[in-house]
């Protein structure tokens, strides 16, 4: 299952999905919004997509498993538009017959979300001030 | 020909909207967009030479040879995820 | 949060619990009764546990996780008694402010509890057959 | 002084009890169960072997002297976890 939504993202329905009776490990991870980057305080984060091509690289990104691992299930769901500190922004839910590939096909998928998929986040401070977040190529995000 | 640039995020903020139409010779490539945007929108020119080109929603390199049916945008260093 | 448990683990309540504004990644693990082991056909598994002992390295294995990374929550639940194919044997939910730390801390505690917390299962065969597991020690499970 | 000693899993079905008493000299260590429960039980003594002792829910050396209040059990290899 690969989405963007609006919406809160049901964490616990993704797990469930990729759940397989030949799969003994699901991994899943959520990023979510955290208050304090350093010392800079956010508030909440706005997101925005490129829908057409964020979808299309998502699902690259779950061929990619699968081609690398014995992926029985997967999803790849990212939440667009403001949230709040707290909120899950980012869900990854793989299963996979054995844990390490379940650990490194979620690690992978993430890693290469953060990448290629073009979506943005903008930072909203306490007072009001705003930043869109457009990493150098040499930093780590 | 006249082409349609989406534009995202700092680079559409920059320029003050989501799209713009560059008009350009046949058998323009990607680092000819690269080139007009930056003269018409020197704001946005040092954001625009760290972002990508997409062509059809596929990251396109800069002697990617573009037409006027190709859907391109630019696409600034991206930073999805949870923080 | 430790437990050891007879009823199903609610793993949406676990990820939920770990959830924190300081920490914007979470990595969940779920082990679950896989239906083959090589050819070998398991319709059931028996979980047995020496309960106060493993209660206690659960605790510890949730230490070394808070002194190893920078872990803000951590819940540890297996499940006792006999659970059919596909259900949840054993839960882990880490959450820490950067992802890297998720998952290596989730990966650790579900390793170490694999290797030390006396927990047992008997893998029950389609012929009603049932063999406890206990893997030599240079097997891997 | 008597011991009871706990037992879980393919040792307590081998042996038959959730639990058995030995009786052993003052001084006795970790070692001597092993011994008294493979001689006893000679069934489960190859799986003894393999197995862990735990003193006071703490895996246990083999030189760890034993008192008759500590809380003693035989811990086979380790399964726990998805499958």
């Amino acid at each position: 299952m690969i989405q963007l939504t609006r919406d809160p993202i049901d964490h616990a329905a993704l797990t469930e999905l990729v759940r397989k009776p030949g799969c003994g490990a699901v991994v899943t991870f959520l990023g979510t919004v955290r208050d304090l980057t350093g010392n800079e305080e956010t508030v909440a984060l706005e997101y925005e997509a490129y829908p057409a091509m964020a979808e299309q690289m998502m699902a690259t990104i779950a061929d990619e498993l699968r081609d690398r691992w014995p992926v029985a299930g997967v999803a790849l769901v990212h939440r667009l538009g403001r949230l709040d500190v707290g909120e899950v922004s980012v869900a990854v839910a793989v299963s996979t017959p054995h844990r390490p590939d379940a650990f490194a096909a979620c690690r992978y998928a993430i890693d290469r979300l953060k990448e290629v998929v073009p979506i943005w986040k903008k930072d909203i401070g306490p007072a009001g001030n705003q930043e869109w977040i457009h990493p150098d190529a040499s930093a780590t995000n | 020909m006249i082409l349609q640039v989406q534009l995202f995020a700092r680079v559409r903020e920059l320029i003050g909207d989501e799209c713009c139409s560059l008009e350009l010779s046949t058998g323009s490539t990607v680092a000819t967009i690269r080139s007009a945007l930056g003269s018409r929108y020197p704001q946005a020119k040092d954001l625009i030479a760290r972002s990508a080109v997409a062509v059809n929603c596929e990251f396109a390199a800069n002697e990617r040879v573009v037409d006027d049916v190709d859907e391109i945008a630019v696409i600034p260093p991206v930073s999805g995820g949870g923080r």
